[in-house]
């Protein structure tokens, strides 16, 4: 043990983050942009056009899922709630189609602030809530969303809204075919890096801190009701904005976008991919919704599988598909 | 050849599962008639399975499109999974054969020459309004859940029932209970009470109504209210419910006594409303394919033939409209027992001779 | 005094995951004795009472307790056949009273009619009658250890385990369990104490064993101990 | 002036009055020593004036600026800090990591997204002062959760003093200590105090009449009375309801 | 708007909460007291509800049909039990709510499978089919009456077990921390499988009782989940009584939105916009409700764990 002050820094601390980062595990970002990137290029040779749209969903569900996962896997926030801001976003563009503005990124940018704005206000009253009782509180928020939409007579209430004419990215992308596919392809991979960047950012590591031990947390100074706050705002945000991406995607939106259902399926995902691991959300997405889509065509009775597979991952991948058997922690 | 390639989206899980096997029980009946042909060219039928949900049948559907090509496109049970999917399918100029929801919308302002009804939501509540004057109801308590389906479901009533509306009410989507909404019924001592609950929640209703002691007050219904599967699941309870409908399973025409023969004979039960429309829909296809002798690429005459209909269809003859919706006979059905002692509907007369439904005139085709 | 031990161990290693903890530990402790286990911080003294509540599955050796092999037994096994513990942490259950602490668990595992109640209990630590109906989690650091002590109690175990029983209690609270453990032990009862008061231990227990970096390098009557000052210099960091 | 100023202090919980009027003051660089029965309300008062417990009535000043209806996090800024009765760190992270986290709360802002804080050099260099000010230095690199018991309540004590603090308030360092552990942390009460002044809670009468200036004894819910340790040993109330009589090593 | 109407609406509320209580009873005790959240308590409830409604229709028995749906539905969470649920108790809360999906999605193909994608008959008690007259003016249908009363005995009985017995006190320490527990001799995968069975029971009993005034059909659990939940996280986790006041607390609310609501905004707007704004409003009186408890007490209303 010292016993005088040294100013000497020891080497001991920086290779002390035990995960040791480098070679394939660097690459393999950049690899997997690429082929997505060069996907629409290749696709009509092989046959795959339709695959195309198809990438092209999962990776908005990716910008969703990885929202969520920032609120679960980083902040311990288990939201139940999370496509009401998917639906918040997609209604935002809903309203600015409406009222005859048919710009994508306009859409896109005030979809991210009114779900922002949202989050804000329900993040306010469910973050005081713990465990059990933030889950149900999200969920109620959701119902109310998925409520008022249904009787929102504007756009088509329960029916839902169609967008009928194409919505605009811009003069000269609008002439490339595939740009959505692009632009999405940017968003998702700067999502991406965002969520690994932030993960060993101040921020991030604070919001880790006050999942493992809010109290100590807030004993050592950290404002910790303003950064879980600020997490579920961002968490918010980026659904919305991966709701008004879908609402583009599918040129349609109904209340079912904010169902229960789909709430738990976003949960899903997070969880199958592995919660607050950087790969989690892109690998739950594909294989959750791409075993959906292929499932069905085999069998009436396709939830019988996903069901199974879903149980099994629970037991033989407790911490998701990204993680491994690694042990997940017991509570 | 390449076989024609027909898309079929239906809901075998989720919420419309019931409706959505009666659609395929009667689609799989005519393809099995046809011997997996459409007008003697073969034919492919590609399922797939919307769970009830919209939000996923886009993507279904462009499946169908680019990956599938198909040249007709059927089914499903909802009315917004059919407005989801309409436009990427006339964008692709593919034929879509409603095998059951008939959209305000595809019928008025975004009718399209591509989408074909069975029939209009709102005809169904039209002619219920007209039962309900020729019944000599002079008020009526009227209930639909709160969405816009429920307020056009309600609205067609209106537009014909020429009595008073003693209350109109919306209740929750989904909802389990009714106690309050009959304690308020009851209240109000109405002639009749004319009710649009889809689904499980038309089940509930008429169950809690009947046992709350209310059999004293009639009860109206929307044929899709009143099938065979609603009858199943309520029992004797439903007897006496009148309802409207454009067919009947003891329809008089030699179609549909074939038809309905064949559907006993294969399935053991009678057919409802979704088996019929479903089957005609297959058989439309057919007779269309065979007046284009099986071009089904020229997609203008492809339908140019569809909308001449030129098959015998299980509801008697009929025509479209300019915006490709029927012009059609509907009649009052009443729950009772048949020859059998099975509870079933039995037709009761003709309400409304070949009409057409509201919407024809926003239709700029 | 009875010629079989009513707990023994022999050759017990056991340690967590990778890293051993335990070696070859063995030792007995006969019906009515009183044994203290000693040894500085992080020796194994808890490891070894988890390995005997069968928390630990020690990776060989063998336990008897009652004159039944245990090592292959689970805790709650084990501890119907007589052995309680007030665990070190005292964890009690944040969603029951203090009465139901008291009520839940009470048996007579010993066999004996004269055993613990409730009554009693309270009588011994009146404070947790004036709590009764508060929840463990609302209870003060030395209440709990209290209702821990209480709630090992109501089993009337044959081998009453105490891991750090007195941490963090006043004084005089200290002196009362002292007392109540002497009590015990004129009772006849059998008990295995964890503690680092040794001036009170000596006084208390019948014999010592001190472990060091998880091996038994000592073991003596109370006589002994109070002799050899070295011993506590070595093992006990005193 | 001291620094510390409680001044009827009340907290029920429910029907029970667990902190019954208090005063209590700490002055700067002084070791205060609470003491007193298992249940006395201790550790609420100590949750009051951290700020994890709102008081019913009361004040509480520190430096002369009023804390109740501050938050936790405010309270730290204005010079608090605290340790838990019950050992709070962050278990499944290095010791090392727990130590930047405690640095990071007190050097630039938290609201950053992009930087890797790991490579911050301003917070490597508190985090080894900590280290090296506590005795940390040899376990840098365990897993907080794996390190025996003593090594633990040190971290602790660390976290508490990465917001350089003008006051901190122990409770029950000693617990579940040895005499070895016990003796370091005495060790390193008594070089703190040359930083800070210390509201100490403690059941360890060798380490209170050791360390502390001034004690105070908490009964009931109220102070008792305060003075130094011989006043205290020698207060025959104090002996009654808390010290005993054969206590005494 | 007279009292007898006034008063019908109170008992159509209360039945409703006791409704909600039946099945919210189940889910408190596995959930709130095994800290093991079971999203297919719906389906032991669509179980129970099924099986109900088919030896109903088979033996004419009601009562039996009861006996059969429970005892069934019991043994099938035995079998869940011990392939699924045991290996749960130990994980958090997310892996509990992962697996669960997956159970609805198989029970709800399951169903399906044997029983076809309609929804199915539930014939009503011939004793309870009709309405009784209450004090001479109020005809009320005589099954709801029964609901009640079996609601208020279910409430009753749980209430006893959970908090003035032994084994609902094992249970709790079991659950709050399970290796205390069998430090004190306590079985606690025993107690468990005993806890879940019963939890399925109360499922299958409120499925079969719910089954001749509801539509027995696929998702009919999923649907009554949501409230369900509502009602104990409203109540306050693991709270029996908890769960009590808030299944009456919602049952009234959501009647009272659905009953006057109407009635009063129609005094105060256009008949439009009040029909609009009644019933929009009476859908989320529910979830208004939770949020209003939650943003005051963010632990419910009796919360029973720290
Ligand atoms: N769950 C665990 N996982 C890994 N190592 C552990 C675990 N529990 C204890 N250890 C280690 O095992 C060793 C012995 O610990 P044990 O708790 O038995 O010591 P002890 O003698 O009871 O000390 P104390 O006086 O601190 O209670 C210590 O080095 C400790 O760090
Ligand atoms: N959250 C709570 N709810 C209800 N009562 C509580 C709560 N926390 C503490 N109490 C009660 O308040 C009283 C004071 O408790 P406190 O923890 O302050 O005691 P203490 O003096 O620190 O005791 P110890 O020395 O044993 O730690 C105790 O009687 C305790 O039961
Ligand atoms: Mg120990
Ligand atoms: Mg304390």
């Amino acid at each position: 043990m010292q016993n005088n002050h040294s100013t000497t820094l020891p080497v001991v601390p920086l290779p002390l983050r035990a995960r040791q980062e480098g070679g394939l595990s660097l690459l393999a970002p950049w690899l997997v942009l690429l082929l997505l990137a060069a996907f629409p290029l290749v696709a009509p040779l092989l046959g795959l056009e339709y695959y195309v749209g198809f990438v092209q969903r999962l990776m908005i569900y990716s910008i969703a899922v990885s929202s969520l996962n920032f609120l679960v896997g980083y902040g311990g926030m288990v939201a139940l709630g999370h496509a009401g801001f998917l639906g918040i976003g997609a209604y935002t563009l809903v309203a600015l189609f409406d009222s005859g503005q048919d710009s994508i990124w306009l859409a896109w940018v005030l979809a991210m602030g009114v779900s922002g704005l949202f989050a804000l206000l329900i993040g306010s009253i469910s973050i005081r809530t713990r465990g059990m009782y933030f889950i149900m509180i999200t969920l109620a928020f959701a119902q109310m969303l998925y409520y008022l939409a249904v009787s929102f007579n504007r756009y088509g209430g329960e029916d839902g809204y169609g967008i009928y004419v194409p919505l605009s990215l811009g003069s000269w992308l609008d002439d490339i075919p595939h740009a959505l596919y692009w632009v999405v392809l940017c968003v998702a991979a700067l999502v991406f890096a965002m969520g690994s960047r932030v993960a060993g950012s101040r921020f991030g590591l604070a919001l880790q801190g006050i999942r493992d031990n809010e109290v100590r947390m807030g004993a050592m100074g950290y404002p910790v009701y303003a950064i879980r706050l600020l997490a579920f705002v961002v968490a918010g945000a980026f659904a919305g904005l991966a709701g008004a991406m879908l609402a583009v995607n599918n040129n349609f939106v109904s209340p079912s976008m904010m169902s229960f259902g789909e709430s738990a399926g976003l949960l899903v995902m997070v969880i199958l991919g592995g919660m607050g691991h950087r790969w989690g959300p892109a690998l739950g997405v594909a294989v959750w919704l791409t075993l959906a889509e292929v499932l069905k065509l085999y069998t009436d009775y396709w939830h019988w599988p996903m069901g199974l597979i879903l149980l099994l991952s629970v037991f033989l991948l407790p911490a998701g598909l990204a993680g491994g058997s690694r042990k997940r922690v017991i509570k | 050849a390449e076989p024609i390639k027909v898309g079929v989206a239906l809901d075998i899980s989720g919420p419309f599962a019931a409706i959505g096997v009666e659609t395929r029980d009667g689609l799989e009946l005519a393809i099995e008639q046809l011997g997996g042909k459409l007008g003697g060219v073969d034919a492919q039928f590609l399922q797939t399975d919307f769970a009830g949900n919209p939000q996923q049948a886009n993507q279904l559907v462009n499946r169908f499109i680019q990956k599938d090509k198909i040249d007709f496109f059927t089914g499903p049970v909802a009315s917004n999974a059919a407005l989801a999917v309409g436009p990427a399918l006339f964008a692709a100029k593919v034929p879509f054969l409603s095998s059951n929801p008939g959209p305000s919308q595809f019928a008025g302002k975004q009718c399209n020459p591509y989408f074909f009804g069975v029939y209009q939501n709102d005809t169904y509540d039209e002619a219920a309004g007209v039962l309900a004057n020729e019944a000599g109801y002079k008020n009526a308590v009227i209930i639909a859940p709160n969405y816009p389906a429920g307020k056009d479901h309600l609205g067609g009533f209106k537009r014909t029932y020429k009595g008073d509306i003693k209350e109109e009410i919306y209740t929750k989507v989904g909802q389990i209970d009714y106690a309050a909404e009959i304690a308020r019924i009851r209240s109000e001592k109405p002639d009749a009470v004319y009710l649009f609950l889809p689904g499980a929640m038309g089940i509930n209703f008429v169950k809690q109504f009947v046992g709350a002691g209310l059999k004293d007050i009639p009860l109206l219904a929307p044929g899709f209210s009143a099938d065979q599967d609603v009858i199943a699941a309520v029992g004797d309870a439903v007897e006496n419910l009148q309802n409207t409908a454009h067919w009947a399973h003891d329809l008089d025409n030699p179609a549909n006594k074939a038809f309905v023969q064949a559907f006993r004979d294969k399935y053991k039960r009678y057919p409802t409303v979704y088996a019929a429309q479903s089957y005609d829909v297959v058989m439309a296809m057919d007779a269309a394919v065979r007046d284009v002798n099986g071009n089904v690429q020229d997609r203008d005459a492809l339908v140019a033939a569809l909308k001449n209909a030129n098959f015998n269809s299980v509801r008697g003859d009929f025509k479209y409209g300019v915006n490709n919706y029927p012009i059609q006979n509907y009649y009052v059905r009443k729950i009772g027992k048949d020859a059998n002692g099975e509870l079933t509907n039995i037709l009761v007369k003709t309400i409304l001779p070949d009409h057409q439904d509201a919407y024809v005139a926003e239709c700029k085709m | 005094m009875n010629v079989t031990p009513l707990l023994s161990c022999q050759n017990l290693n056991a340690g967590y995951g990778a890293s051993q903890v335990l070696f070859d530990v063995g030792f007995t402790i006969h019906a009515g004795e009183t044994v203290t286990l000693l040894g500085r911080n992080g020796m194994g003294k808890s490891t070894t009472i988890k390995s005997i509540m069968g928390d630990l599955r020690s990776k060989s050796g063998q336990i008897h307790f009652n004159g039944r092999p245990v090592q292959s037994l689970k805790a709650d096994a084990i501890a119907r056949l007589g052995m309680a513990i007030v665990p070190e942490g005292r964890l009690c259950f944040p969603n029951l009273t203090v009465r139901e602490h008291l009520l839940a668990f009470a048996d007579r595992r010993n066999g004996r009619a004269d055993g613990w109640d409730i009554d009693r209990i309270y009588a011994l630590f009146p404070r947790l009658k004036e709590r009764a109906s508060h929840m463990g989690n609302q209870l003060s650091g030395g209440e709990q250890q209290m209702l821990a002590i209480g709630r090992a109690l109501s089993t009337n175990p044959r081998l009453l385990i105490l891991d750090e029983a007195t941490e963090g209690l006043a004084p005089v609270i200290r002196d009362e369990i002292w007392a109540c453990l002497a009590k015990l032990r004129q009772e006849g009862q059998t008990t295995l104490i964890v503690d680092k008061y040794l001036e009170k231990l000596l006084g208390l227990a019948d014999r010592h064993i001190i472990l060091e970096r998880g091996r038994v390098v000592w073991e003596g009557s109370s006589a002994s101990l109070a002799n050899d000052r070295s011993l506590w210099a070595r093992y006990l960091g005193v | 002036m001291s620094l510390l100023n409680v001044q009827g202090l009340v907290k029920r919980f429910g029907g029970l009055l667990a902190t019954d009027h208090v005063d209590l003051d700490v002055k700067a660089g002084e070791i205060h020593a609470l003491i007193g029965p298992n249940g006395a309300g201790k550790s609420t008062l100590v949750n009051l004036v951290s700020g994890l417990f709102a008081p019913d009535e009361g004040t509480i000043t520190l430096d002369g600026v009023e804390l109740v209806g501050k938050s936790m996090n405010q309270r730290v800024r204005y010079g608090l800090s605290r340790c838990f009765q019950v050992t709070s760190i962050f278990p499944d992270q290095t010791v090392w990591a727990n130590l930047m986290l405690a640095a990071q709360a007190h050097e630039g802002s938290s609201f950053r997204f992009f930087g890797q804080r790991n490579h911050e050099a301003v917070l490597q260099q508190r985090a080894l002062g900590l280290a090296e000010k506590t005795g940390l230095g040899d376990c840098l690199s365990h897993l907080a959760g794996t390190l025996p018991h003593g090594v633990q309540r040190k971290l602790d004590v660390a976290l508490a003093l990465a917001s350089r603090p003008k006051l901190l308030l122990l409770d029950e360092p000693m617990a579940g200590m040895g005499p070895e552990d016990s003796l370091q942390m005495i060790e390193l009460i008594r070089r703190l105090r040359q930083e800070c002044a210390i509201l100490l809670i403690e059941h360890d009468m060798d380490a209170v009449f050791q360390l502390a200036d001034r004690i105070s004894v908490l009964v009931y819910g109220r102070v008792l009375t305060s003075g130094d340790a011989t006043h205290i040993q020698g207060h025959p109330q104090v002996q009654a309801v808390y010290l005993g009589t054969g206590e005494q090593a | 708007m007279d009292v007898i109407f006034v008063f019908e609406q109170l008992l159509n509320g209360i039945g409703y909460g006791l409704m909600l209580f039946l099945l919210a009873a189940g889910l408190t005790l596995v959930f709130g007291i095994m800290d093991t959240l079971n999203l297919a308590h719906g389906s032991l409830y669509m179980a129970g509800a099924y099986l109900a409604a088919r030896v109903h229709e088979a033996s004419g028995s009601f009562l039996l049909a009861i006996v059969v749906a429970v005892a069934a539905t019991k043994i099938l969470a035995l079998l869940l039990e011990v392939l699924v649920m045991r290996q749960l108790y130990r994980r958090d809360h997310l892996s509990q709510v992962l697996a669960t999906i997956g159970l609805i999605m198989m029970a709800d193909d399951a169903v399906r499978a044997i029983w076809g994608p309609s929804p199915i008959m539930a014939p009503t008690p011939a004793g309870l089919s009709g309405p009784v007259t209450l004090f001479g003016v109020l005809p009320y249908p005589s099954y709801r009456l029964m609901l009640i009363v079996a609601g208020l005995l279910v409430a009753l009985g749980l209430y006893l077990l959970v908090n003035h017995t032994r084994l609902g006190m094992i249970v709790r320490a079991g659950a709050s921390n399970r290796r205390m527990a069998e430090f004190m001799g306590v079985r606690v995968d025993r107690v468990f499988s005993f806890v879940f069975i019963l939890g399925a029971g109360l499922a299958a009993l409120a499925g079969a009782l719910m089954g001749p005034i509801s539509s027995v059909q696929i998702g009919m659990g999923d649907a009554i989940l949501i409230p369900a939940l509502v009602v104990i996280v409203i109540g306050g986790i693991g709270s029996v009584r908890g769960a009590f006041v808030a299944a009456l607390l919602v049952g009234l609310i959501d009647t009272a939105g659905r009953a006057f609501l109407p009635l009063l905004l129609h005094v105060m707007l256009s008949p439009d916009l009040a029909a609009d704004l009644a019933s929009g409003l009476a859908s989320i009186a529910m979830y208004i409700l939770m949020a209003t408890v939650l943003a005051l007490k963010p632990s419910g209303l009796f919360p029973a764990r720290g």
